[in-house]
């Protein structure tokens, strides 16, 4: 295993502890239960968000919490959705009173955890669930689709509203309408590899990928031979508007996210190929969102992800934020 | 069940689980995210490391710490179903008196009745609780036998049977729901790991 | 070859297409001769700068490009450095009548051809030549140190400098101080594959990494087995301190810098061990940047940077910038 | 010398480069980074492609128009170095009258010359410039002779014997320099595409 680590059992708490002093000016790390905040507590009766999953996805969530965005978030340990005592605590420490908002990707170790942090904490709370994942089919033989990328956008959305003294009520009816207005598909080309395994998730031939990957190295929609970029984009997309079907004169916002182990240039190459192909279809990219956000460890490979953009959407889009990971307008 | 009784199962299954542990990395790996083993792996190690502070504990406030531990210290899927089982145990009735065979079976069924509420998947749906339920119903009908030892060789039996039936399902719960036909073909890795639980716990029982 | 790419011929221009296109309310794109400037021209009066180098070393300097840094970035085909004309015009296209600095890193082609463009630019120009790589000796017998992680620190100091009307010659002197200030090593796990070439630059085996790497995948001091970070760490602060001998109380910006394929929860994991390591050393830490901003492709592996900061760096340092890769204070 | 002898030889060249360009990949990639038989490679694409626009144009524009090609189409420390070569050449006296082997002789020697000029690289610093200095020091001697082609044939044989002498050398110029020690036992790869270089023009003119 080729990584910067001194011993499994501490690489979390060290790369948090890390994390808190890189950014001291913006967040405090807590551990035990582990979990990240704000330096500057949230103002008196906004809501509050709270996120959190297995680690391995960074920057997400801990590179969230900030103005703007998260009020805190709980890392659990590599791919493995964290406890309800951190979910707990962090609602504890971050509630100002007008209540906590989770926000869930949709994995039932995530969901039972935090329903059970959630009962555990006695203030005034609600959830959602972020499913955006369109590579596996929503059936009802499934639990539904995976929450992946577009989890940070309605992070940052949610987030802005929250700042803009929306209520806890508000805050997730705007949530579940980006949820819903949002589609994600990724693809790998290698594996990640989980530091306590020590060796790669899984095995790929030195001329595949893995198409519809989850951003655990979970399989996909299937296993194929690589081919060029506009190919596998026109795939993704393609994927993408079948199931959100843009209206012509809607705005979209598209986020070409990178897996961890896959540099800037090709994800502006992708983005580029996205752009010529959408402009094709007559689909309007009027935001944009490019890099590395919510990662599968040191995976090569990318997401794309599309979302519906109304006035409100686009209002908080827009709006200052200022965390780790995610800073503009102050 | 005392205490004590938990402890060394504890420590039982962790041996055997450490001894299957490459089978079941395999198997989250193949249909889930791969990182069953090391949960679990972890909450028996917590476990085992309680030994000096419960030891000499009443069971309830034992099983609270442990439940505590395990809701805790794992995370994922499992943990919360298994914090779960350990916080429904410690809620039972009556701990403070004998805990029999009889009302040990209960413990554990009102366990698993929490868990199947947690994670609202039945049996047929590719997870833990392909094992668990049929063990937990053939617990039903053996809890008031005095002769409990050669049914338990049946539990063993079911937990086996149900956890290799779980190879050809299409998952609906959990991580592997998400392969939709690719998950055929493989053993869930929850039902295996409750599977191994299971048979370690009855033959530890049967030959004491 | 693992990587979003159609073509090799049209790959550098489709990434910078989509770069200019993901970042329109920051900059430009310009093709043939392809550089990246401000999206607004500069105020007139403010020196320029200039820098550019090989691509392959994203988001270095396109993502660098705009207030508070630089005005123009020259990309190269991938670890080629660019060509003459393209500085010309860069500059032609920037200078405000104040003169243009250009920032180039210490590289036989860097040099030569930015020497050339230089020398066919009519207006006043002068350079400074980055040279921070401890990890291969000063001596009579080289040509002096590579230019590596610590351009992005000058061209963020400098840029601030030029912004607050600082003249060429006041630019280049700060730009010269902080790259005498600062030291920087590295250190590889894998290699880095060169589109062009389809294949990895350099094989290594599953234990091993190469110690003191250049950006561009070219040998360090020796090639080791793998070592828990805090070794790894402990010897590149060593080479670094070694140089840099910082007195006990001058305050210092520690830099850990991702080279493109190493997750960023590793890379605050190596900030936390640089930060005990330095602290057990008397060595103050007091501004801190970590993430992958000085890349070499896909390579796993990071180097860290140690900056002494003055007043007059730390000033610079903090003042508000908007790139597309650095944004704070506005 | 003449804008076809130009093209012809860029072919030439172009075929020899791409017949070794593996050997010449891995030199960069030992000791440099291994961009250098793609420079090389995308420089003789351009030249060859000007042929349509250079074959009719006197020779002092033909080579204005290929000094540009390379200076902005290559890159790198052998763009820079070769746009040098080409600049210098087309700015020689005279080029309107017939280019013999003398005038032929001397621009390229005052190319080298100025390529030394801009890499200040001498002889035993392991660049292309421990082929490319010798190679003018005896083009300087033959340049009066009626009898050059014997003349070439030492040409190549200092070219070939100078290329391999890199090989021992410690760098001092280009990237190879931050190797140090390390840098030895490798062949430099300048020096390497510049010796085939050297080797097809010279036997091109020996066979015609
Ligand atoms: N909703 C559920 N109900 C019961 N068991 C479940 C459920 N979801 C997942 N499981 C079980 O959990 C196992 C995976 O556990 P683990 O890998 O520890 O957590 P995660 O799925 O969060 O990665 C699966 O193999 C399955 O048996
Ligand atoms: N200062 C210099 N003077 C002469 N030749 C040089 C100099 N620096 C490098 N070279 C030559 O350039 C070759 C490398 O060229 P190339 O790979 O195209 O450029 P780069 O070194 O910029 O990657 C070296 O092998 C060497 O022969
Ligand atoms: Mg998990
Ligand atoms: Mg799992
Ligand atoms: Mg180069
Ligand atoms: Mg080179």
């Amino acid at each position: 295993m080729k990584k910067f680590i001194n011993n499994n059992d501490d690489f979390l708490k060290e790369s948090l502890t890390g994390f808190g002093k890189a950014h001291s000016d913006i967040i405090n790390v807590n551990l035990d239960p582990s979990f990240v905040s704000r330096k500057n507590k949230t103002k008196d009766g906004k809501v509050s968000l709270i996120s959190g999953g297995g680690s391995g996805h960074e920057p997400m969530h801990g590179g969230f919490v900030g103005h703007g965005m998260l009020d805190a978030a709980c890392p659990g340990f590599v791919f493995s959705a964290p406890t309800p005592d951190q979910m707990q605590a962090a609602a504890e420490h971050v509630d100002s009173g007008a209540g906590v908002l989770f926000i869930v990707k949709n994995y039932s170790g995530d969901i039972m955890n935090f329903q059970m942090g959630a009962e555990m904490y006695s203030g005034k709370n609600d959830s959602i669930v972020t499913n955006d994942d369109v590579a596996v089919e929503d059936s009802t033989f499934t639990t539904g689709r995976r929450g992946v990328a577009a989890t940070v956008l309605v992070e940052k959305i949610v987030g802005s509203l929250a700042e803009h003294s929306g209520s806890l009520e508000e805050c997730k009816k705007l949530g579940e309408k980006v949820n819903k207005n949002a589609g994600t598909m990724g693809v790998a080309f290698t594996s990640c590899t989980v530091p306590a395994a020590g060796k790669p998730t899984f095995d790929i031939g030195d001329d595949e990928m893995e198409f519809g990957v989850g951003i655990h190295g979970e399989p996909g929609r299937k296993r194929e031979k690589i081919q060029p970029s506009k190919t596998i984009v026109g795939n993704i997309l393609e994927a993408i508007l079948d199931n959100l079907k843009p209206e012509k004169n809607e705005k979209n916002l598209l986020f070409v996210n990178g897996m961890g182990g896959t540099p800037l240039t090709e994800l502006y190459l992708v983005y580029e190929d996205a752009c010529q192909i959408l402009q094709s279809k007559g689909v309007q990219v009027t935001k944009s969102l490019v890099g590395n956000y919510c990662t599968s460890l040191e995976m090569q490979g990318a997401s794309i992800t599309l979302l519906k953009c109304d006035d409100e959407i686009l209002k908080h889009w827009d709006s200052p934020v200022h965390t780790a990971a995610m800073r503009w307008g102050m | 069940m005392s205490v004590s009784f938990l402890i060394s199962q504890a420590k039982g299954i962790q041996k055997v689980i450490d001894e299957n542990s490459a089978e079941i990395e395999v198997l989250d790996q193949k249909i889930g995210d791969g990182d069953h083993i090391f949960n679990i792996q972890r909450g028996l190690k917590l476990v085992v490391e309680l030994e000096d502070s419960i030891k000499d504990l009443p069971l309830a406030k034992a099983l609270n710490m442990i439940a505590m531990k395990v809701l805790s210290g794992i995370g994922g899927s499992s943990g919360a179903l298994f914090g779960t089982f350990f916080m429904t145990m410690a809620k039972s009735p009556d701990l403070d008196k004998d805990v029999d065979f009889n009302k040990a079976c209960e413990m554990i069924i009102s366990g698993i009745k929490a868990m199947k509420e947690r994670g609202k998947a039945d049996v047929g749906e590719k997870t833990m609780m392909d094992v668990l339920i049929p063990v937990s119903e053939k617990l039903n009908e053996l809890k008031n036998e005095s002769e409990f030892k050669s049914g338990l060789n049946e539990v063993i039996k079911i937990a086996e049977e149900r956890m290799l039936s779980t190879k050809d399902m299409l998952a609906t719960k959990g991580r592997a729901s998400f392969l939709g036909e690719r998950a055929k073909g493989h053993i869930d890795p929850g039902a295996r790991s409750s599977q191994l639980i299971i048979d370690t716990i009855c033959k530890s029982v049967i030959n004491n």
